[in-house]
């Protein structure tokens, strides 16, 4: 997050792109990920979303996916090339070269999530997961019995500072006596490792320990479930997976966003400038406390515990309470 | 049959996607070609990723804070590359000539420790703070700095021409100089060349050099024509170490030949792109695709050599 | 009659390897087979041992038509080779080689025990004794040899196919092979042997068929039959006789002085070695191979570490000095293997040729194409070397052509000192008068030569002065007049100077 | 944790004496893995789930055989697209057969049962470490002290190794060498099979997109490591297992996890160091073998 957008949800608006609402009913819209979807939930939620606001607008869409970051600049260009009316693309990943292809082409309306760029013709919407991850640290450190709590974490590199400070800011606040356990799998698609890594945690008197390692945290969940620990996971709520040990799960509504892009787009308020989601906006979020999940709520978390990091929540929101974003020191 | 016309187009189907494959090919070509000299020299150097991501770190840094006009900047930053790639494989050769470990797994095991170190340094002290802030990457790259694109709003950068002239003097080199002929002999039988007087220590540590200097410079080209900043993955994702390992090997280490196993490689991959943009057909059978018809290329082109040779020993002792 | 082979025609595309050949051998019989490099011998035997399928032609074993595709086939009718390269597998033991392909069991489990006494058994039965739990990378060359055979003994071999078998044996050895092999034919087995060493062939052949250009040129009975008879059906005119002069001796060109290579195991290789050759002679060195030569040769040539000692080059020290300012001081080397040290197999005849020239060859660092291409046509007219072009690879030259080329190329070095190891060897007649002629027309020109050879008689044709080694020393030296094949025998074995 | 690095590493070695280096360790482990999901999936059985990862995995080195050994294409080439295969195959086949992208867990599906052993696991640190895991587990280490006794002990791995040796030699004495080559590649494709099932049914209960992450490239390494030597690849395969076990632990200590990542290949490279490599000389020697 950058300074300017601080104020949530707001729209500096540009002029909307011209070829918007009153032309032929088949727009074509494309979604260039920058990644495969495979290996990652928040971009299978994303291309859901984005589905389904094609078939809902009659819109034509169509997902991209690239193998390397230089696929993904390649395929970028392309989508240009092959004309589709409007181009949505996701993560800081995509953010070098959708800086230089639209600047290259600035009649062409594109949008980001997950990141900003800041040029005319993007719309850049990102989120605030440090809070969502503050909620679960919040929440570990009320449920812990034995005072230590671990994460699983994919790699040691920026992006996950995201979850891992904001979770160790949440967990100070409701239990400063409390231990954090920070492993690194060393990949995105290991969980064999993942397991292994959650097993050790286990193993030094962890009784929580969330995954923040992609696919990784199948592996955590497995561990969870053979030593009767608890867990929780990430972008999507996969409590549904084992209600028994994966007890939370920190969201991130990328298939709204996705969604609401193209709405926007196909109903012709489609709005350039950075918006971002957190807490307040309901882009990010965790389980029962600001969304119901399937899955009935597990005792090891208990509902008074639910009740006060609702209560944080809310302070977050009015903003009485600040959490600072680990990536702006 | 649709898929191989949309794989088709998506390599060759306009200017703008040659353009594409042959900016694609560009960092193969060059990996390729510090594979070629090396196998040449006999030495099976395996550590081209590891010295085409210290390379485009170098080239990086070098780009972002030494001081000076453009231009400079640029040159400076390329022979970063070319160095640092470089003394990583000559490390490697080093170790080989005086520890006499086996240059394959140690090469391996490189790879490892560079991206490792490189992506330390990006995740931590060269990280790039300004924007979102989420990568480990270095900053951004002053737009001085970069490889001129060669057509406006495409791909292929200037990169590309260094890749065909490198290949090209590669080729003159080990056709023409004499030290091309020793480094063929060590590689054909070092005991010929020892016996010759070729001296395999010196000859081993410039040839490690040049060949882990082809990688570092594609990895710099890669850094300075495309990316613009070294992101860390970035290199090592794509996999144009072992493309270019492949290239080399699809061509018998021939360095005109590897120019252009690695366009073929290099249409293979864009034109999967292709395939997975315009057809129902997901990205991985594109990759199915893509790998089925190397083995099938690896297996037709030996099967030639094969028969060509043959036929050369028959025609061989008439005289 | 045991074996019959007719009409024998292989045609390699439009080489005709073996042109309608008539081959016979006897039971108990052994039958020799010459002819000139590249003369389709090694070509027929492979078609006898199923390694080759002829174009036309049969068979007949004991008068039944048989047809074999693969060695093992052979194997099963009783036919054994021993190739002209070796088939060993140096890191296994001597047992290990002679009893792969049928290897004592017990169970699925490969009973080494047992292996080594059935070689012990088979070695003291035909009278070749081996050690069958040494490494065979670690046996001499003559042990080698013998391996090979009793590997083709054990497969139950009555037809032994030996294609050059002395050409890396020292005298010594020769003479126990050829002993061997006329006892084991005696004992009722059956062999063709191919040589180039016409006189052992007189020695140990019942009969000799001579192949020239792929057709049989002659068979006659070893008895009677002379050398200079089958030397005409091989190479169709008669040798020349060479003549000697007196050498006209020069300055100390080598000079080599308390010389000591160590060797692995402590034991030095080569032994406190002192030499000298002067301009306008020839210096043999014989030696029963293993002796030391080898490293004595390379530690002169830099090839070999040096532990103590000293060596001097035309006046200057070379003692260490890196192998290229070595032969820019003037050393030239015909190597003792060509394969492992004289020759790139992939590379072309021209490269193979290039070696040691291109730093003189050369303009800013570029090689001079045109000029070094003539000068290698140019060798490969004089010394008569067949290849197809001067860009066929040298690994389908035969032997004897690649060993011309690498003569031609270290003579024409033009450097004063040449150090001269094996220089024909597997060279047929013909080819070896040439190279003979090459290394004494360099001495009259003032060269020095050392020259290092385990065939006796070479070094008693070409030397001035002999030095003999053993166990890495000098322990006797010979003027041209003094020496005798019996003298320089007994100094190799061991024996005090008389 | 090591096991499918040293089955695979076993597999590594057993095409490397026969003269194929197989770079497609990888793919095949991956294929493995894929496999045994699969036949978990299809027959709810986990041991004809190894069996069905086991031939199919077989299937697939058969590729590798015919087309390195038939059609002599170049080994490196074809290990490494049989790697871009897998990935894409198992990738593409995950969606198709489970309908899901990127991975397969169902908390329901059974995985290979620990086993214990009855004395040792009562043993208090010792027991954890050695008792309990997957009978694959205890197999892979059994395995390497078979391959020792079958290379070295049997007439079939007499002759294998004859034919890594000397080829021609091998030929010239009528030994079938296409035949042993296509053997050892079949060993492979089951040693791999193998090790995939224990990835993705012993060590997690699920498959996952390139879920072995590199472990086929160590599994190389330790096959060179351990000079295709079945004890020396168990050897440095415990070696990277007890490295990474340490990398592990170190984490959150004074390094940054880059550093303690490293360590097990900076370790090997150490050990290298005190386990020479033959001397170029003698290499050259063999590869230009002659001749008289
Ligand atoms: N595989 C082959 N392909 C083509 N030509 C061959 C092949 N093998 C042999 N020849 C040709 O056949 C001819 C006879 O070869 P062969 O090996 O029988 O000669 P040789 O009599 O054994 O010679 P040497 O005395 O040098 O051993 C040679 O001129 C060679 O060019
Ligand atoms: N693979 C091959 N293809 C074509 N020709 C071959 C091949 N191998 C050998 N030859 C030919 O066969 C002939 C004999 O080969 P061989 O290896 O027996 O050489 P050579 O006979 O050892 O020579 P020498 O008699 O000096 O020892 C040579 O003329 C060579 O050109
Ligand atoms: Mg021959
Ligand atoms: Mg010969």
């Amino acid at each position: 997050g950058k300074k300017e957008n601080n104020t949530a949800g707001n729209s500096t608006n540009t002029s909307n792109s011209g070829n918007a609402s009153e032309q032929a009913p088949t727009k074509k819209v494309a979604l260039v990920l920058p990644e495969k979807i495979g290996v990652n939930a928040f971009f299978v939620q994303m291309d859901e979303g984005f589905k389904k606001a094609g078939k809902e607008f009659n819109v034509e869409v169509k997902t991209i996916e690239s193998t390397d970051p230089a696929a993904f600049e390649q395929n970028l260009r392309s989508t240009v090339a092959e004309n589709y009316d409007m181009i949505i693309t996701a993560t800081f990943q995509a953010e070098d070269a959708l800086k230089k292809v639209a600047a290259e082409n600035p009649d062409k309306p594109f949008a980001i999530i997950d990141t900003v760029v800041d040029l005319p013709n993007v719309r850049s919407v990102v989120f605030r997961e440090y809070e969502a991850s503050y909620l679960l640290g919040a929440a570990a450190g009320l449920s812990t019995k034995t005072n230590k709590v671990g994460m699983v974490v994919a790699i040691d590199a920026p992006l996950l500072k995201k979850y891992t400070e904001g979770f160790a800011q949440g967990l100070k606040y409701t239990n400063p006596n409390a231990e954090m356990l920070i492993n690194y799998v060393g990949g995105f698609t290991d969980p064999a490792k993942a397991k292994e890594l959650a097993l050790l945690q286990f193993s030094k008197g962890a009784d929580f320990i969330a995954g923040a390692s992609a696919v990784g945290d199948l592996g955590v969940f497995e561990a969870a479930k053979e030593k009767g620990f608890y867990t929780s996971g990430q972008d999507i709520d996969n409590t549904g997976v084992d209600p028994e040990h994966v007890v939370l799960a920190q969201l991130k509504g990328t298939d709204t966003v996705a969604y609401e892009t193209v709405k926007s787009f196909a109903e012709g308020n489609f709005a350039y400038g950075a918006v971002d989601y957190g807490l307040k906006e309901d882009g990010v979020g965790l389980t029962y406390v600001t969304r119901d999940s399937q899955s009935p709520l597990n005792p090891f978390i208990g509902q008074a515990t639910v009740d006060k990091v609702k209560a944080i929540k809310d302070d977050i929101v009015s903003g009485k309470l600040v959490v600072k974003n680990p990536l702006n020191p | 049959m649709e898929t191989y016309s949309e794989m088709w187009k998506g390599a060759f189907g306009s200017f703008y996607f040659v353009t594409n494959t042959l900016s694609r090919a560009t960092p193969i070509i060059l990996v390729g070609l510090g594979a070629t000299l090396a196998f040449r020299a006999g030495f099976f150097n395996l550590g081209a990723e590891g010295q085409m991501i210290l390379g485009g770190l170098s080239a990086a840094l070098i780009a972002l804070y030494v001081p000076g006009p453009g231009w400079y900047r640029l040159i400076m930053a390329l022979v970063a590359g070319i160095l640092a790639g470089g003394i990583w494989s000559a490390f490697a050769g080093w170790m080989d000539a005086k520890f006499r470990m086996n240059l394959l797994i140690t090469t391996l095991l490189l790879n490892y420790i560079a991206s490792l170190f490189a992506g330390y340094l990006v995740a931590y002290p060269l990280k790039d703070t300004s924007g979102s802030a989420a990568m480990s990457q270095t900053k951004m790259i002053d737009q001085s700095v970069w490889l001129p694109k060669l057509f406006q709003g495409m791909s292929l950068h200037a990169g590309f021409i260094i890749a065909i002239l490198g290949a090209v003097l590669l080729y003159l080199y080990m056709k023409y100089t004499v030290s091309g002929y020793e480094t063929r002999m060590l590689g054909n039988n070092p005991l010929f060349a020892a016996y010759g007087g070729v001296q395999r220590g010196k000859l081993m540590l410039y040839s490690m050099i040049a060949s882990g200097g082809f990688a570092g410079l594609a990895g710099a080209v890669e850094v300075l024509g495309t990316q613009y900043r070294y992101l860390d993955g970035s290199l090592s994702t794509p996999g144009y170490a072992w493309s270019g390992i492949m290239a080399t090997l699809l061509a018998g280490s021939h360095p005109l030949g590897t120019a252009f196993a690695s366009l073929l490689l290099a249409a293979l991959q864009t034109g999967g792109m292709g395939v997975e943009r315009n057809t129902e057909v997901p990205l991985e059978i594109a990759s199915v695709i893509q790998a089925t018809l190397i083995l099938f290329v690896s297996a037709k082109l030996s099967y030639v050599f094969l028969k060509r040779r043959k036929a050369r020993a028959q025609g061989g002792t008439i005289a | 009659m045991l074996l019959s082979m007719e009409n024998i025609t292989k045609a390699y595309g439009t080489v005709k390897a073996n042109t309608d050949i008539h081959f016979t051998l006897n039971k108990g019989e052994i039958h020799a087979l010459v002819g000139e490099n590249g003369a389709g011998k090694t070509t027929l035997m492979r078609i006898l041992y199923g390694m080759e399928k002829p174009t036309s032609g049969s068979i007949q074993i004991n008068g039944a038509e048989q047809s074999f595709s693969t060695p093992s086939d052979a194997i099963r009718s009783g036919i054994g080779m021993v190739h002209q390269h070796f088939m060993l597998f140096p890191s296994f033991t001597v047992a290990e080689n002679i009893v792969i392909g049928r290897e004592p069991s017990s169970g699925i489990g490969f009973n080494r025990k047992a292996a080594i006494a059935e070689v012990e058994e088979l070695s003291r039965l035909y009278g070749m004794p081996v050690d069958p739990r040494k490494k065979t990378s670690a046996c001499s060359l003559g042990v080698q040899q013998r391996v090979e055979i009793l590997k083709v003994l054990h497969q139950g071999a009555d037809i032994i196919i030996l294609d050059e078998p002395t050409g890396v044996l020292t005298p010594l050895e020769v003479k126990e092979l050829l002993l061997s092999i006329k006892r084991l034919a005696a004992q009722g087995k059956s062999f063709i042997i191919i040589s180039h060493k016409l006189q052992e062939i007189m020695d140990v052949a019942n009969r000799i068929t001579v192949l020239r250009d792929g057709r049989v040129t002659g068979v006659v009975d070893a008895k009677h039959t002379s050398v200079e008879q089958i030397s005409r059906l091989m190479v169709g005119r008669d040798l020349v006789e060479m003549t000697r002069t007196e050498p006209e001796l020069g300055a100390a060109v080598l000079e080599v002085k308390s010389l000591t290579v160590n060797g692995d195991k402590g034991k030095p290789l080569v032994n406190d070695v002192n030499l000298s050759v002067r301009a306008g002679e020839i210096v043999g060195i014989a030696g029963i191979s293993g002796n030391g030569q080898s490293e004595l040769i390379g530690a002169i040539a830099g090839l070999v570490d040096i532990g103590s000692g000293q060596v001097m080059l035309a006046g200057k020290e070379i003692t260490g000095a890196p192998v290229r300012k070595i032969r820019e001081l003037g050393l030239a080397h015909i190597p003792e293997d060509r394969y492992q040290w004289g020759a790139a197999k992939d590379a072309t005849v021209v490269e193979n040729g290039v070696m040691g020239h291109a730093r003189r060859e050369q303009r800013y660092g570029m090689l001079r194409g045109r000029s070094i291409r003539s000068m290698v046509e140019g060798w490969i007219k004089r010394f008569e070397i067949k290849t197809g072009s001067p860009d066929t690879k040298a690994q389908f030259l035969s032997g004897g052509n690649l060993q011309k080329l690498i003569v031609a190329r270290e003579l024409a070095q033009g450097t004063p000192f040449l150090i001269a190891a094996e220089p024909t060897r597997g060279v047929d007649v013909g080819a070896m008068e040439i190279i003979h002629g090459e290394l004494i027309k360099k001495r009259n020109e003032k060269g020095a030569i050392l020259l290092v050879s385990s065939e006796l008689t070479e070094i008693l044709k070409l030397s001035d002065r002999i030095l003999v080694m053993n166990e890495g020393r000098i322990v006797g030296e010979l003027t041209a007049e003094e020496a005798t094949e019996e003298r320089i025998s007994l100094l190799m074995a061991g024996g005090k100077q008389a | 944790m090591v096991t499918p690095i040293l089955l695979a590493a076993l597999g590594g070695a057993i095409c490397s004496r026969v003269g194929l280096f197989n770079v497609g360790l990888e793919g095949l482990v991956l294929f493995g893995a894929f496999f045994a999901i699969v036949g978990n999936y299809l027959m709810g059985n986990v041991w004809l789930a190894v069996a069905f990862a086991v031939v199919c995995v077989m299937l697939f080195s058969m590729i590798f055989a015919y087309l390195s050994i038939q059609l002599r294409a170049n080994v490196i080439i074809v290990g490494i697209s049989l790697n871009f295969l897998a990935l894409g195959l198992t990738s593409f086949s995950l969606r198709a057969i489970f309908n899901v992208k990127g991975a397969y867990y169902d908390k329901n599906m059974q995985g290979l049962p620990g086993w214990d052993i009855p004395l040792i696991k009562d043993i208090p640190w010792l027991g954890d470490v050695l008792s309990g895991h997957s009978p694959l587990v205890y197999a892979a280490f059994l395995l390497v002290f078979v391959f020792q006794y079958f290379l070295f002990r049997t007439v079939s791995g007499f002759r294998l190794l004859a034919v890594g040796e000397n080829p021609v030699a091998a030929r010239s004495i009528g030994i079938k060498s296409k035949r042993i080559q296509y053997g050892a590649v079949l060993i492979c494709g089951i040693l791999c099979g193998l090790a995939g099932a224990q990835l993705s049914l012993g060590q997690v209960t699920m498959f996952t997109e390139n879920m072995t992450a590199g472990r086929g490239f160590i599994a190389l390494v330790a096959t060179m490591l351990g000079q295709s030597n079945p004890i020396g690849v168990g050897a440095s395969s415990l070696l990277f297992g007890f490295m990474d076990a340490i990398s592990i632990r170190l984490q959150g200590l004074a390094l940054p996890t880059h550093f303690t990542m490293m360590l097990p290949y900076v370790v090997t490279l150490v050990m290298m160091f005190f386990f020479k490599d033959k001397s170029y000389l003698a290499e050259a020697r063999k590869a230009n073998e002659s001749s008289r």
